[in-house]
């Protein structure tokens, strides 16, 4: 369960026995595929989830960067991101393994609707830990999670976003763990978790690495993904880690600064791996957001679903091993990106994979001939605050939204 | 034998718990001197960590007044330097801050400042067996025990590698979740306790006792101590809430330790002879 | 350009001259594949529209009917809806007539959106116009033009639905014909408009047919589909019209009563083929929503989408033929199984493809053993609407949103 | 010869549109009454449709005035018989209204009513020559014309298909768009004039005249007559709007028409000799 010294299970004791027969469950189901696990996984994903979703060559993006960008189209999975990869695969497993209800946390909501999505396609119950800041950001989502049937459940301690909303449902499951799985919806937490969710999300390297194959006829240089807790990076990184000439390129929130403020514990940016140490936070070992005591600091991002303090540790060993590349980009490079893509190629992408084309824009001259960059979501559930945000920023490339002034 | 297991050895023990800075240093340095007062023969002591996984809503809170107020882990050590006190204390917290203390990457600068200071142990809810091994090794060093949790779901197998880790005494989670006031002991109490028979160690028994009569009620089914956290920072919690004066909280928290303890003690002179086990 | 006596050119003659071009153009490009127009179509179709879209098995439903239930899931088209395959082709088939700008209508504004993004990815100006009532109630779809970087246009006469949308886009037509395509957005409108959108549609139901004989082996018993003006409808039973055995049925929306009050001019419903009579509307005869004079009554529906007072002259000759068999339900069974589908198989339909599931629930014992519905959108732009309806209307199977009231 | 074409023979004819019942039934007989003394030589005479394609925003809410009045088919048709004017009318509306009216369906019935209220021709913008074939042959039965429009995009071909389906005049579009008055006339007129000079029916152009002056350029361009609705309809609202007395908004619309009347008078005097086409 490490990935070089990151990793381990740092969780409660209670906990313990349900991390062993997940991963005793991991290693048969999804490992050997007993039962057929696998199979039906892939079917369900296929068929429920819409996938394989495309490798689409963006024209308007190549021409104007004079490189062949590429566009993994995980915006297309069912609930619009590819949160679904795993969502399905660990609520399959729940049923597998006899388990009769889902707890999940969710920062953007993307984890939350796809858990729910899944649990309500599977008859499971489902209850879904959202922080109060984040409900208030991601509204629709809220509304989607419960139309799918699922109990969301607001957390009203500390900033009342992701970080919070985990430790609260570690919470729960430590008081239900014998009938309840905990769906972890990134490549964080206690071992198998951090494997587990990548060996769901992998689904994403393993078409595109197929298909740029065949789209243009050679394997990419580069490869980019936006990482918060890194689950769409590992995903779309993982069947390219032994390519060494495909170079892995993390695009943090670079938030408004890379500094950290040590005197209010607030770093304004997500950038564990650019920027974070290694510490212990929820289960694991690996990079964080975190002051000179080993308090973990309030992370900032425009985008929910990059507002963590750590990230997955399989990442942080990647980085520290030199075969991935983190770095950042601040949030008004991730707004311009934003409405880039939205004109240029008809694609709204989430906020949290505006920070790739972000790095894209400014980088495009050293990122080699063939370029992929993961679509991880899609942005319709950021409409509200991209409105906002366009307009206290004043963002240069931005459509003027005043005659429908009003919010949503 | 270690300043803790000593602390088992007459009788129940009564071990309190509370978040140190609550709400500020000196009023926590007045609580955790009632609560010597009061009958402590332990007093377990929160160092707040941003991320309490383990802790229900009271604990959250008496963190989020402890953090707010400054608290940071040499505060916490100057804090034990400052208590006056003559009862062994245990240092309760997190994983990250225990490892990242000092210059060194690590447990051991954080053990060693703690032995420097005269704490007798730790316990650290996030931190299982199977990742205890540095925090072991550095606690062997410097003479300090390490307190794990059993819970309800640990099985023969997982006892065995938690007992191999642990010293001074066991720490038996009553019943599954995080901590917190209730107002029964659950019945899974009594199970966990016959299992633990054989285990060579003191079973403190927490997670939810917040009264005499639960106290009596655990050590008779056979605890030799009951561990108290969310009812004594329920009275910190009161009296911050309330503006009320350091002094009256304190007497509040000692007449509280006063009936846990006098539980306790009850509990163990109502206890039945054990029926011998070779007889079945 | 007739389907029996229905169908027709009924416009301006300053149109007709691009229609007659539009039709040369639709017949070298889409039916003879005239310079690769087809297989670009099918192409981008696929890499930038996630085409083809699974059918998958309804387990839940299934069980609950005790008959084989698929869903075609088109809510997984780039978009949310089908309405890209359409909005695709027309704006590529604009380009390669050389035309310079796009005009859209858009009623719940899953076309405006779908030509928004078209237009963007192929570099095209766009302007859509939509009714002011409409961009009330479908907000999110406004700002998801803009971000497009499509101009929204409000219109304002009469009703503010569709009918008057698509009556200002006609005069916009009328007015920049030279250099203007106007991307109508379903099988209604002057010939070779509702013959061309089939076309384009038809990728539904030739998927569809496909993929049933596979999954269960042999063709369905029954296809059922939402219809309002019926490019989904037509879509989805293009190819199988010559499968005699297999039941096709147009749902239309019953609104709160199949009566129209002559007095107001107000038909509380959109059901034009199960209670219209034949008359001429936007170019092409067919079956309207009138009243005794030929006036065109305003139409109502819990769905913009559905909410229009004609239907593609095609589906009321197959209705006429007794090919196809029109049905209706009303808002308040529409509203239910939008809970229904959300809650038992995690899929959030729009409005309009609920009223097929409606349709479903209420008849399902005498559809046959094997029963596919097109899924034609899904629903994330009727949220608000659903929530306030839902609560409105005490929906029996709806889930509490009380806790987090206060709209999206 | 049509009653229509006879009104074109006599030097250029003024052929003003108002819509029927806008804003009433009673003020809209005055108005079109009002019409004929400021010299109205034809007058087209608006059947409102509920989805007027064709229409600017001026004619679209004259429609909702009339529509809202209650203005019915068997409405104009009364209207018709109650007008005293001594000038031909023409019909202006919408296909569905003609193909709606009567028992029997088609166009027969709406074209049977009108011959016997005494109208002389219809326009009817949304019905092109492809599907004009019923209605022609209603006109052919009962004696009435079927004015056709063309458009500035109308090609040869097409045009030989229009004007072999029209008779009594051609409405020539001045312009691509819909109906309402603009400040000047469209580059696009002397053009159009000069493609339909081989084709033997009058021509009158429309769309966006609204001035004497427009009008006499119209002329002077070749035109044999010029046909105006928005700048009279624009009276009709205004006065609504502003509860004008009925009789007040009449002489407006006598006025304006008298000087649409005389533009065009005066354009045709200014007109040059036509070049022959044969000396090229």
């Amino acid at each position: 369960g490490k990935f070089g010294e990151y990793g381990g299970r740092y969780v409660p004791e209670a906990l313990m026995p349900a991390i062993e027969e997940l991963t005793d469950a991991y290693e048969r189901y999804v490992l050997g595929n007993e039962d057929g696990f696998v199979d039906e996984f892939r079917r369900r994903l296929a068929e429920f989830g819409g996938r394989p979703t495309p490798l689409q060559r963006a024209d308007r993006l190549s021409e104007r960067y004079g490189t062949e960008v590429y566009l993994k189209r995980e915006d297309l999975v069912h609930g619009g991101a590819h949160k679904l990869n795993n969502a399905l695969g660990q609520v399959l497993l729940a049923k597998y393994m006899g388990k009769e209800r889902i707890v999940a946390e969710t920062g953007a909501g993307q984890h939350g609707t796809a858990t729910a999505m899944a649990a309500a396609h599977l008859g499971m119950p489902c209850e879904v830990y959202m922080g109060e800041r984040d409900i208030n950001r991601q509204r629709p989502n809220v509304f989607r999670m419960r139309i799918n049937g699922a109990a969301v459940t607001p957390v009203t301690t500390g900033r009342g976003t992701l970080k919070e909303a985990i430790s609260e449902t570690m919470r729960d499951w430590a008081s239900n763990v014998e009938d309840t799985h905990y769906v972890i919806g990134s490549v964080v937490g206690p071992h198998p978790f951090p494997r587990m969710v990548r060996d769901f999300q992998a689904v994403i390297s393993e078409e595109a690495r197929e298909q740029i194959r065949e789209g243009a006829g050679r394997l990419p240089d580069a490869v980019l993904a936006c990482a918060g807790g890194g689950s769409n990076t590992m995903g779309a990184f993982h069947r390219f880690v032994p390519d060494e000439d495909v170079d892995l390129y993390a695009v943090e929130a670079g938030g408004s600064s890379l500094e950290v403020d040590e005197r209010t514990g607030v770093a304004p940016n997500s950038a564990s791996l650019t920027t974070g140490s290694e510490g212990v936070l929820h289960g694991s070992r690996t990079k964080l957001l975190q002051d000179g005591h080993g308090q973990i600091v309030e992370s900032h991002s425009i985008s929910s679903g990059l507002d963590y303090a750590g990230v997955g540790p399989e990442l942080a060993h990647l980085v520290d091993e030199g075969r991935v590349t983190p770095v950042a980009v601040d949030d008004d490079a991730a707004l311009a990106a934003f409405h880039r893509l939205s004109q240029e190629e008809g694609i709204i992408p989430a906020l949290e994979t505006a920070h790739a084309f972000g790095y894209l824009h400014e980088h495009h001259a050293g990122l080699g001939g063939v370029v992929v960059v993961n679509v991880s979501g899609r942005g319709d559930k950021d409409l509200e605050s991209v409105v906002e945000e366009t307009d206290a920023r004043g963002t240069p490339n931005a459509p003027d939204m005043s005659a429908f002034g009003g919010g949503l | 034998m270690s300043d803790l297991s000593t602390a088992f050895a007459d009788g129940p023990a009564f071990v309190p718990y509370l978040a140190v800075g609550d709400p500020d240093y000196e009023s926590s340095l007045a609580y955790v001197e009632a609560l010597e007062r009061g009958g402590a023969d332990v007093v377990e002591l929160g160092l707040p960590f941003s991320e309490p996984i383990a802790e229900g809503p009271t604990i959250q809170e008496a963190v989020v007044r402890s953090l707010e107020a400054g608290t940071t882990p040499d505060l916490f050590f100057e804090f034990v330097g400052d208590l006056e006190v003559d009862v062994p204390l245990v240092c309760m917290t997190y994983y990250n801050l225990v490892y990242q203390y000092g210059e060194e990457r690590g447990p051991r600068p954080f053990v060693e400042k703690a032995a420097e200071v005269g704490l007798s142990g730790f316990v650290v809810p996030d931190l299982p067996a199977e990742e205890a091994g540095p925090l072991r090794a550095a606690c062997d060093e410097f003479g300090l025990d390490l307190v794990s949790i059993v819970a309800p779901t640990t099985d023969e197998e997982r006892l065995g590698k938690l007992v191999s880790v642990s010293s001074g005494y066991l720490y038996v989670q009553a019943r599954l979740g995080v901590t917190g006031a209730q107002s029964s002991v659950s019945d899974r109490t009594a199970a966990s306790l016959d299992r633990l028979s054989d285990v060579d160690l003191p079973k403190a028994v927490g997670f939810g006792i917040s009264s005499g009569e639960q106290a009596a009620t655990v050590v008779e089914a056979g605890a030799d101590g009951v561990i108290v956290g969310s009812a004594l920072v329920d009275v910190v919690g009161e009296g911050y809430r309330n503006d009320d004066p350091v002094a009256d909280v304190a007497d509040r928290l000692e007449s509280l330790a006063r009936e846990l303890n006098a539980g306790a003690e009850r509990g163990y002179s109502q206890r039945a002879p054990r029926p011998e086990r070779t007889s079945e």
